[in-house]
């Protein structure tokens, strides 16, 4: 047994265990706290199996924007624990038991006869990496094999966000969406909603930029922004917009409606829609990318927000 | 036994945990919580089909890579509109249960007027 | 030349593991909320700053360096911002529901 | 032990200490002593992450790290404010020594 | 390009529509979105009108070229890029969506028109958006032909169609729109875990190379089980139906027959999909038997709870449970009959016509329940009189709708139950065929109570609450017709449903 398979036993056992208690334990809050636990501990399992693109997406989304949600839900609901304390009865428990038993073994059972060698597009994608121009692999994927993917999921977030916004009680519907703030502007949360900030969009687009070629992309990139804005907002330094404001509402179609231009764009110089012509492969599909950040930095943050809950001051 | 077949099995017990979590948690958030669970049991699985398809020089099949980005944000957007009806829920009675004061079928029917 | 560095990062990682084994068991086994943080605080700063310190003549220069750096610099700054917030936190009684 | 073999061993060492941290996130008993576990645990994962990314010439993994040490204030900044009730003056304890 | 020969080479005449199919409904809804207010309504309105078109010219292109039309999105062909597909059955559907769709929007013109004196005002933005999103999302799911862009249209279905649910912001209906976002995530999820072991298997997520690969093995059966079990539980299959009569009675009349009429067509043909293009030779009779009989015990429980509702929209929804039964019909029908060796056309066209007929019928219901409720202030099932001298047209369209789900000739659900029980009768199942008489009796009599209730005479001095456009009525008894007409398709020379389905199998053979 070599070093490296210990470590990936250990952290398989390590998940696990986490998983079982987040699921298991009593109090939402605990459960909560565990879940962003797991996150880190997935991170680290996409590290060791060689995904960085998905590590950097589980480490900016689980550690960042999904622990935010969830901690904060689960803080405003804590009062409320009491009332649901009930669990279903033993028969529901041994049935799902038996239902979720079932599933995993059938699953193990499926794992341990996947085909080997197994199948995979990977020469396939290497074979056509150059004529979309970028470097690394996934971005190719997500912005000329597949990029029909990649629009709808821009799509997904956007109607999500109708989704959040559409909960929004009616007096309150043009108005900001609100975070729970120490508004103590000469706090240490303050202090570090300064300092923090202009390094992290220093990262985060560091991260998008490199997508093209190496680990990254625009979604670990808007991710890290998204959570820079919250950061700010979160210290009381800023407010967020109001939904009805035109400025947000044109930044969040530009990116799907730039993506489609360029898609459809394809049809004339390249004879395909979504296609790009010979030698401007890597500079449209920058230009999409560039067009998808503000879209997605401004859905995701505003995704954590939630529902607008005041009128902006007159 | 290797290294992604062990991540491919803990992938497929994270699945189990979660649907368990997702039938026998009452609490709505700890049933948003047991689907995130499924679901990244579920991307594991993907990552594993992934990291088994090394090949031409790259460290893993780039197709689920890619769509496991897609996957990742499409399920925070999931929990996003999730905790978003939760919150609502609350607002509207502080009380966060999915069993309905009434049953089922006596429950209100009525449209808003319009 | 290599070898000095070499032994210099070893004695830094060893130092930094060190601290956090240190920061475990204070979290483990010191009896309140206040003190756990103190040894917490400790793991953080010094245990991630003493790997980086050991890490950097492994790496190339210069974004590699300027990364690890600024690693140990956000770690910093989030462990000094957090563990106040914590302190505030824990001192009311940590937020428990009942 | 060449230079590889013991940054490996020494990620598995640090992963090691803070997995054991763990404890208290099981343990409790306050929600703190759990934020406080898994802020630990981020620490921790973020030394393993280098020393592994250092060890096997895995550059991404720094980014990867980088991420992480950005936000890793991020979830107890919202834990904290979570549960300070935003309308009591518990605002200005951030500050009074 | 070396690659985009032979991409040009698949792709057909007419298969840029498909795209403008999906995409027009996108483009619309973010326009709209932009510009907010009543713009948004007339936004929407001109994208109906536009998107209908494109769905025709699709119908044209399929017909005129008797083979089905395929785009290759970017000249990437599958495995690495992804194929847009319309067949027979795609078409099909398109065309039903889009005419339900149309009758919606011209219906709910009136419930959500921008009220005046507001800039904007939350619910119809968000009905008028989601409409439309709908719409797109259901588009993708009849023409992708790739399983994770079939997963992505599942999850913009399934996020356009759960704020519907609460639109009106009540807590009863936000709590039905949870419950119903986690029964849909958790079938996303497991649908997404079924397609994740296929490519892990046969590397590709095409549906007509997958067709090819695929082989009777465990994982495939295992892949099978999950994806259709997802699928079940967004459509609402007995006994996965307790999330759909409250979400679909609770929301506002033109959502509701989105919802019950659309929505769940989606995950159902999806089903479809799978099990007669994807897993064509892995299904076996004894699992499509177990579908039927979820569907036969949908087919009871949801008509004799239906009888027992004492809310109009209450005993639609639960009408829809009971129809969504007769959707799963078919699995043991046209796999009986194709695992006897003869053509599973008749029970495949039977279960499309269901679900066309339904998908009209049903929304044609929920928006007269609509406008009942708006002239009568309730819907009380026992007291609904004076409605047929009030609302003639709208009680004729409840009447005719009706009559389609019960199956009176020449309705459209007569002619797909006629179908259904031929392919009953072919492969000596008759029980199926007993089944759906019994069905029709049951839905025969709630329906008839409706009616008979609202020929009664108003009280002396009764005065309806609001009035009702006329169009409205108009665009809810067009649909009613539409469902009650359908029938006729029997005499169309051309069998529409079956064009492109077995040649499709190997237009793209490497």
């Amino acid at each position: 047994m070599t070093l490296a398979l210990a470590v990936d036993i250990g952290l398989a056992l390590l998940i696990l265990a986490m998983a079982a208690w987040t699921i298991a334990v009593r109090d939402t809050f605990a459960s909560v706290i565990g879940f962003v636990t797991y996150g880190l501990l997935l991170t680290l399992v996409w590290v060791r199996l060689a995904l960085p693109d998905v590590a950097l997406t589980e480490a900016a989304m689980g550690g960042g924007l999904t622990g935010a949600l969830l901690i904060g839900a689960a803080a405003r609901l804590r009062r409320t624990e009491a009332t649901v304390r009930e669990r279903p009865g033993v028969f529901t428990r041994t049935l799902a038991a038996v239902l979720s038993a079932t599933v995993t073994a059938a699953l193990s059972f499926c794992v341990l006869n996947l085909p080997d060698p197994a199948p995979t597009l990977a020469p396939g994608a290497a074979a056509k990496l150059g004529s979309t121009g970028v470097g690394n692999p996934v971005t190719a994927v997500l912005l000329a094999y597949r990029s029909m993917d990649t629009l709808l999921e821009a799509i997904v977030v956007l109607i999500a966000l109708f989704g959040v916004w559409s909960l929004a009680h009616d007096r309150f519907w043009g108005g900001c969406p609100q975070l729970r703030t120490h508004a103590d502007s000469e706090g240490i949360l303050a202090y570090f909603a300064r300092i923090l900030p202009p390094i992290g969009i220093i990262v985060g687009v560091y991260i998008f930029w490199i997508g093209a070629d190496f680990p990254g992309g625009k979604f670990q990139g808007a991710t890290i922004l998204a959570a820079m804005w919250l950061l700010v907002i979160g210290a009381g330094l800023a407010h967020f917009p109001p939904v009805s404001q035109a400025w947000l509402r044109i930044l969040l179609v530009a990116g799907p409606l730039v993506f489609m231009a360029i898609g459809f764009a394809g049809i004339v110089t390249a004879g395909a829609v979504f296609a790009y012509p010979d030698g401007f492969a890597k500079p449209l599909i920058l230009a999409i990318e560039i067009a998808l950040m503000p879209t997605l930095v401004l859905a995701l943050a505003l995704l954590v927000a939630g529902a607008p809950q005041r009128m902006p001051p007159q | 036994m290797n290294g992604p077949t062990l991540f491919g099995l803990c992938a497929a017990a994270l699945i189990g945990f979660g649907l368990y979590g997702l039938i026998v948690n009452p609490q709505p958030l700890r049933k948003i919580i047991g689907f995130n669970i499924i679901g990244s049991g579920v991307f594991l699985l993907f990552g594993t089909i992934a990291r088994r398809g090394a090949a031409a020089g790259m460290g893993g099949d780039p197709v689920p890579q890619a769509l496991l980005i897609t996957g990742i944000v499409v399920a925070f957007s999931a929990t996003a509109l999730a905790v978003a009806l939760l919150l609502r829920l609350f607002d509207e009675g502080g009380v966060v249960t999915l069993v309905s004061e009434a049953s089922p079928t006596e429950a209100k029917a009525d449209p808003p007027d319009a | 030349m290599k070898i000095a560095l070499d032994i210099f990062t070893i004695f830094s990682v060893m130092a930094g593991a060190f601290f956090f084994l240190a920061g475990t068991v204070g979290l483990l086994r010191f009896p309140d909320p206040l003190t756990r943080l103190h040894a917490l605080t400790k793991a953080d700063n010094l245990g991630l700053g003493l790997v980086v310190l050991g890490l950097l003549p492994q790496t190339h220069w210069p974004l590699d360096t300027i990364k690890l750096i600024a690693i140990w610099l956000f770690a910093l700054l989030a462990g000094a911002t957090v563990g106040q917030l914590m302190a505030c936190t824990a001192r009311r009684g940590g937020g428990q529901p009942k | 032990m060449t230079m590889p073999d013991f940054l490996l061993s020494a990620a598995a060492f640090v992963l090691v200490m803070v997995a054991l941290g763990l404890i208290r996130i099981l343990r409790g008993p306050e929600d703190v002593d759990r934020m406080m576990a898994a802020q630990l645990f981020g620490s921790g994962g973020i030394a393993a992450l280098l020393l592994f990314g250092v060890a096997t010439e895995a550059k991404a993994v720094i980014d990867v790290a980088l991420t992480l040490a950005l936000l890793a204030a991020f979830a107890s900044v919202a834990f904290v404010q979570g549960i300070s009730r935003p309308d009591s003056d518990d605002t200005q304890e951030t500050r009074d020594e | 390009m070396p690659h985009s020969l032979s991409a040009q080479d698949v792709t057909t005449p007419g298969g840029l529509l498909l795209v403008l199919a999906i995409l027009i409904p996108f483009i619309g809804m973010l326009i709209g979105f932009v510009f907010g207010g009543g713009k948004a309504m007339r936004v929407a309105l001109a994208t109906l009108a536009v998107g209908l078109a494109i769905v025709i010219a699709i119908a044209k292109a399929l017909v005129q070229s008797g083979d089905a039309v395929i785009y290759i999105l970017g000249g990437w062909m599958p495995p690495l890029g992804v194929a847009l597909r319309a067949d027979g059955l795609s078409v099909v559907m398109l065309l039903a969506i889009a005419v339900v769709i149309c009758g919606i929007g011209v219906y709910a013109r009136a419930d959500f028109g921008s009220p005046s004196g507001v800039k904007e005002a939350r619910a119809p933005l968000t009905f008028w958006l989601l409409l439309l999103a709908v719409w797109g999302s259901l588009n993708l799911v009849f023409v992708s032909g790739d399983l994770f862009t079939l997963y992505v249209a599942l999850e913009l279905l399934t996020f356009a169609a759960v704020p519907l649910v609460s639109l009106d912001g009540r807590s009863e209906t936000v709590r039905s729109a949870l419950r119903y976002l986690l029964y849909a995530l958790l079938g996303s999820v497991l649908y997404l875990l079924g397609a994740v072991l296929l490519y892990g298997v046969y590397g590709t997520l095409d549906i007509p190379l997958l067709a090819m690969r695929v082989r009777p093995e465990p994982v495939a059966w295992a892949a099978l089980a999950l994806m259709i079990s997802g699928l079940l539980a967004k459509t609402a299959l007995f006994p996965l139906h307790l999330w759909l009569p409250p979400a679909h009675a609770g929301a506002p009349a033109a959502a509701s027959a989105v919802l019950s009429g659309l929505v769940i067509k989606g995950s159902w043909f999806l089903a479809v999909r799978l099990w007669f293009d994807v897993f064509a030779g892995v299904v076996t009779l004894p699992s499509a038997q177990t579908l039927g009989t979820l569907g036969a015990a949908a087919i009871l429980v949801g008509n004799v709870v239906a009888l027992r509702q004492t809310r109009l929209k209450l005993l639609i929804a639960y009408s829809t449970v009971a129809q969504i039964g007769y959707l799963f019909l078919m699995f043991p029908l046209a796999t009986g009959l194709s695992s006897a060796g003869l053509d599973s056309a008749v029970a495949v066209n039977g279960g499309m016509l269901q679900a066309i007929s339904h998908a009209m019928a049903k929304a044609a219901m929920f928006m007269a329940a609509g406008l009942i409720y708006t002239t009568l202030g309730h819907d009380r099932v026992a007291d609904l009189r004076g409605m047929t001298s009030t609302l003639p047209m709208t009680v004729l369209a409840f009447a005719l709708a009706g009559a389609s789900l019960i199956g009176l000739p020449p309705s459209g659900g007569f002619l797909a139950k006629w179908l259904l029980i031929s392919a009953a009768i072919t492969t000596l199942q008759w029980w199926w065929a007993l089944l759906m008489l019994v069905g029709g009796l049951l839905t025969s009599v709630y329906v008839f109570i409706v009616v008979v209730r609202s020929l009664a005479p108003a009280h002396d001095g009764w005065k309806p609450k609001l009035p009702v456009p006329r169009y409205q009525q108009a665009a809810v008894l067009a649909l009613a017709l539409c469902s009650f007409l359908l029938g006729a398709a029997v005499l169309c020379p051309l069998d529409v449903m079956q064009i492109g389905r077995t040649v499709s199998r190997n237009t793209l053979l490497p």
